[in-house]
């Protein structure tokens, strides 16, 4: 068990992580960019989301499998395949919680305005700087609302984990496969005892989260 | 040496204790992945890892073998599901769970998903050998698997149900019925060794332990049934 | 950059407002955008910061070209300091944060050298000591404003754009800030543009005038030619004036009065000691100077300055006002002077243009600093 | 298929709406309480989706059984319970999309600040006029970002929705779980098709919220 | 509100900011809330709006308690019109949206009755009939200004609170707008609470001023009384001014000149005709006043306005200046006056507090409108 809770712990982490890192310049995109098409880039980044779990994770199974040639090419860079891999399923709940990050930092990113990126600019601030000591900064909210969607929804959702991981034990079986597989299993003790550790945990990281972000930011509202 | 099975789900509690048993022989070592049959064989046809394939049917293990993901002879019935009708209530169901399906107050009947769960497609032939389909058709309500089925019922949301026996095998609360066998075809649960397996030596001394009277021992005490004239 | 210009040409659409505002300016000394709310003068701003891309504008600030066709200077690569209208801090920021923001960048380029405009400098100058740890929304708005201002010195600009940066501010507050204001385009030569309401600002700070109106450049040239041009709309305003520039030439310190002289005259006025020789500003507003034939009787009044002059025009004014274009000097080769009288004075003395006349100014004042 | 499509759509268009009108007082009250505790209830919506969908649909089996005091309620005062019923599934959905659309009209309404509001008080209008003429307007983005994700969620999701539905033909059998049967009978090219008509649809609906919520923008920012 | 008042006291700490301001004025007629940057004005009016609630107010407008202990009425049941610092237009409105936003409210109390503020005459008068459609995201800072002065007075407010209303307006708008403002005052008996930084604004508007200094009120009572107070800074200002209540007794139409009367003297300034018998505000800068000793020889200056005095205090200013505090009439018995002079005249006329003295009084203006 040690394994699994240790499993899911690094994936929700690391997840979370790749999350906003992959969609901050999503969102920074479709918050900036004048281009017509970009909404239609908008819904198509929400679209994984449709999709059922197991749905999505079939397909990227078969997106990913050595067969095909998305695959072929990854086996070849990185010399092994996704599926079932710790790094598949990272890529799978990556590209299924993106929407949850995406959405909360865009409307971040937009609620900033032009005004505080001309002003760094009058500061000699060139873009890429502004980007990081302003934009970034002003829309840390939003940042935290990806952050919590995302480690939350990575923490409980399974359909493309188990799809795109096999629910291999020390490898790619996570606490919510566990949790599921006692409930199936009529084992309800045990379930009833990983849920309400997962939901201890996962609150305590949730709160947590806020309360750090609420250290470091910026104290309320202009008046 | 390890092996790595991929089990169909209804199997779980019986392949731990095989697994355990297995292992106590020494030698090598076992490791499950459990889900439905439907989904592991979608991985095993992208390649997942598995050595070997415990379903809940004969058709996948079947077309495995037919499209060369597993090595051809090596399919074997290992158990046969045997189909109980199940309710909470200890009085509702007496000596012929006819009787107890055809009472007025059956207002819900929990089965499996008849197209993707086997057991559910037993429960609808003994419905219709029953000649109680037109009247229950309306009140089903399907579990996706035989577990969550199984859930519906003991949660008290629905108060009949046909569940696999294996659930409810240890279990002395309630009621039951043990539907007779002639009521629906034989529920077969084939195992193969798959081509990542085939050199390992784990899986192959896994599934002959599976055939093997220890692992019979368990198979029967969670309630299945043999396949006597299976090639086992 | 003595000797070169700011040249500026924006011309285009912003919603249903048109912009065709074109004028060069020296790149020293401030040039002051004014006119009226809405007639451009942000705008024109903001086309100068390269925040505003107007297609087909030009602007060329002394030998750099900033736009002109295709080329266009990143906001971020032109050298501005931009006060805006609303103080726009970083609300992340506190406030030392915020002053730090720019003083960071500037100094990149030569990090061993000292800036220019140094942090503790800015810091006691705007009054901001007690503020520098506080975040930026709990700031009145004077305070916000004074920090924008800091913000923006220190970036080291080589050209500050300042759109009515002492608009929130009190009187004490501004009068220590103009000063500060002056040296740095006096002593750093940093050109400066400046949009102001307030005439007397303008009056005190400006060596050009860039008028406008609906969107147009309407003039643009020296401050005193234009305040005492009787076709611009200036000489009939209620605080109409006149700047002039004075030599000082003596000092008395047990009065702190000095004399100065002007083209075609000499005043007395009040003055710090040590200043004999410089260039000084002297402002005086058209309803300070009244008019007499002949000058009163000298320990009679407490109007020091009697100047003879000459009547070059005259401007009705509101209806029963006269504003009267004076040049100093008994020939009227001097300096030119606005004077405001009733019409009833004017026709009891029986003033017309082109006459002999005594200006008896009341309430002259050096508005530069030594 | 026809009425899979027609529940499907039936259940998306209901959750999406219930979701709204149930996240923004909860939205509100997070956004502008100054309750120190306020966060604990924050982390406590959100947990929703920490659970494996399947898990929260089982417990909420177990909650809403009409053995269950809950279920007994909610029976005593409906005429019938919720499991495998359309209300049964909107209420997990609902419940299970929660933290989607708390999350953003959160910090959609943190954004606005406490100006906006003040203005209106200045102007006579009641807590209740400003909330509704400005701060639901200001918030928007943010509305537009739940809504978003909890209709591409419901759509996709169906681990509660099969288990508190009970996967009846034509009332609680949605398109998540008819693709995901077809891949399950490995009928895949069903399921291809079923997927792309799903995808198409929810892609089309997603552009036009985007479109909509546009044309009814106030256009851009401050200068 | 005829001889009510408005009280108030508010006391507490606002971060490092400690508040402690009581004051009381008429509820009638404008009251100005002075001092410097960051000394509570706005602090001052959020207060009084119930935005800031500091436990232990008291708040008590006319017979109504607006604070007072657990008492506090809540921001939008107190009819005030609040003219914020910034703008802060709504941005998800158009121009007319946000007119329309207060007008909409006060119109459901009494709905057959027209509303005393009317839309119309609010947007000719700030000029914002082109604007109506526009968002007001594209409005320049004055527009955006003008717009909120509108929205607050259509909302049809018995208190006004006006924190800076007019600082982004260039000077025609002002003097649109600030007539307007009276008219509000009077005709409707609006009182107003009105911070400005502008003390002419303060001087034209205001009947009592507020003095504020560091979070307390230094003084507080009738505006004239308060400018020529020797013991606080407003003397020592360079803008230093008196007002005066003047009576209109004769009008010269021939130059538009009026004769009036104010306690100890007689003026004549421009005025419009058909004004004769009412009471209109004089204000008279302390530097447009100079002093002599004997009156010039009629029809020998411009300047129309001699008048007797008696000396009744002094004020050294600025190191080299003297601002003499005068009591008009040649027995001193009339209202107060500022003189300006240098010290160096004070010195060569021999001056000394309780010598007669005549006042020479150039630039003398009607600040109110009829
Ligand atoms: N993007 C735009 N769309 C439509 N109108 C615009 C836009 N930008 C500016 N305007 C209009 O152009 C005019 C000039 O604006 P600008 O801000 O330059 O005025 P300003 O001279 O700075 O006025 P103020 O003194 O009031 O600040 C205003 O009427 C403004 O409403
Ligand atoms: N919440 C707060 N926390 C800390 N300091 C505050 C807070 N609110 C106001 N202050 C401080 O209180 C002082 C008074 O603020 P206020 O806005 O009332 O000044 P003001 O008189 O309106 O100044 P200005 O003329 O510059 O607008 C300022 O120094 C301000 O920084
Ligand atoms: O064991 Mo199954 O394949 O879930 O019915
Ligand atoms: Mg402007
Ligand atoms: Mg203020």
């Amino acid at each position: 068990m040690a394994t699994v809770v240790w499993l899911t712990l690094q994936l929700a982490a690391v997840v979370t992580v790749v999350l906003l890192v992959v969609s901050t310049p999503i969102a920074w995109w479709l918050a900036r960019s004048k281009a017509p098409w970009k909404e239609v880039v908008g819904a198509l980044v929400t679209l994984p989301l449709v999709l059922p779990p197991t749905v999505l994770g079939f397909y990227l199974l078969v997106a990913f499998s050595p067969s095909s040639p998305l695959g072929q090419a990854i086996e070849g860079v990185f010399g092994q395949g996704l599926p079932f891999t710790f790094e598949g399923l990272v890529v799978a709940s990556v590209l299924h919680s993106l929407p949850f990050a995406v959405q909360p930092i865009r409307n971040a990113f937009e609620a900033i305005g032009d005004r505080p990126l001309e002003v760094a600019a009058t500061l000699r601030a060139s873009p890429w700087a502004a980007f990081w000591t302003v934009a970034v900064p002003l829309a840390r909210p939003g940042f935290l609302a990806g952050a919590i969607l995302g480690f939350a929804h990575t923490m409980g959702e399974f359909g493309v984990v188990l799809m795109i991981g096999g629910n291999i034990p020390g490898e790619t079986k996570v606490l919510s496969i566990a949790i599921y597989d006692y409930v199936e299993t009529l084992e309800w003790d045990k379930a009833h005892v990983l849920a309400a550790g997962m939901l201890g945990f996962s609150f305590t990281v949730l709160l947590a989260m806020r309360l750090v972000e609420r250290r470091l930011g910026w104290g309320g509202q202009t008046r | 040496e390890e092996a790595l099975i991929a089990v169909a789900a209804n199997f779980t509690a019986a392949a731990r204790d095989i697994g355990a048993a297995f292992e106590a022989e020494g030698g090598h070592s076992v490791t499950f992945s459990f889900g439905s049959t439907g989904k592991l064989y979608a991985q095993i046809a992208h390649g997942a890892p598995f050595h070997a394939f415990l379903a809940a049917d004969v058709a996948r293990p079947e077309k495995a073998e037919a499209e060369g993901l597993a090595v051809s002879g090596s399919r074997f019935t290992y158990a046969l599901g045997r189909l109980a009708l199940y309710s909470p209530d200890p009085d509702r169901i007496g000596t012929d769970g006819a009787v107890a399906l055809a009472a007025d107050d059956v207002d819900r009947l929990a089965i499996a998903n008849p197209v993707t769960a086997p057991y559910g497609a037993a429960a609808l032939e003994v419905l219709a050998a029953l000649d109680l389909t037109d009247a229950l058709r309306a009140r089903l309500v399907q579990g996706d698997t035989i577990m969550q089925t199984h859930q519906f019922v003991v949660t008290g949301n629905v108060p009949l149900g046909f569940v696999a026996l294996a659930q409810i095998v240890g279990h002395t609360d309630g009621s039951r019925w043990l539907v007779p066998q002639d009521l629906y075809t034989p529920l077969r649960q084939d195992a193969v060794l798959l081509r990542a397996g085939a050199d390992s030596v784990a899986a192959r001394a896994f599934l002959d332990f599976l055939r093997g009277p220890v692992a019979r021992d368990i198979i029967t005490g969670y309630g299945y049934g043999l396949d006597d004239d299976g090639r086992g | 950059m003595r000797g070169e210009t700011i040249t500026a040409a924006f011309a285009g659409r912003l919603g249903t407002f048109a912009l065709d505002a074109r004028f060069e300016v020296p790149a020293r000394g401030v040039a002051a955008l004014f006119g009226a709310s809405g007639c451009g003068k942000t705008t024109v701003l903001r086309c100068v910061a390269g925040l505003t891309r107007l297609p087909g504008g030009v602007l060329r600030v002394g030998r750099d070209v900033w736009q002109d066709g295709p080329r266009f200077r990143a906001p971020h690569r032109r050298p501005v300091g931009y006060v805006f209208q609303e103080a726009s801090l970083f609300p992340h920021l506190s406030v030392t944060g915020n002053l730090r923001y720019g003083l960071r960048r500037a100094r990149q380029g030569d990090d061993d050298a000292a800036p220019p405009v140094a942090f503790d400098e800015v810091v006691d100058l705007l009054g901001l000591a007690r503020l520098l740890a506080r975040p930026t929304a709990v700031l009145s708005g004077g305070e916000r404003q004074r920090v924008a201002i800091g913000r923006a010195l220190l970036s080291q600009p080589r050209l500050l754009l300042m759109d009515e940066p002492l608009a929130a501010l009190d009187r004490p507050s501004k009068d220590d800030i103009l000063p500060y204001l002056e040296t740095l385009h006096d002593a750093l030569a940093i050109p400066v543009l400046y949009v102001s309401h307030d005439i007397a600002e303008v009056e005190r700070l400006a060596d050009t005038l860039v008028l406008m109106e609906h969107g147009r450049v309407r003039a643009v040239g020296p401050l005193a030619d234009l305040l005492a041009d009787p076709a611009l709309p200036l000489v009939r305003a209620p605080e109409a004036a006149e700047v002039l520039d004075a030599v000082v030439i003596d000092h008395d310190p047990a009065y702190g009065l000095a004399t100065v002289a002007v083209a075609g005259g000499r005043l007395v006025v009040p003055a710090e000691a040590g200043t004999v020789g410089t260039h000084r500003r002297l402002r005086i507003l058209a309803s300070d100077v009244s008019l007499c034939r002949s000058p009163p009787a000298a320990g009679a009044s407490s109007i020091l300055n009697v100047l003879p002059a000459r009547i070059t025009g005259a401007q009705p004014t509101d209806g029963h006002l006269v504003t009267v274009v004076l040049a100093l000097g008994a020939d009227g080769a001097g300096a030119p002077l606005l004077a405001r009288v009733t019409r009833k004075s004017w026709d009891l003395l029986g003033l017309a243009a082109g006459q002999p006349i005594h200006a008896m100014v009341k309430g002259v004042a050096l508005v530069d600093r030594p």
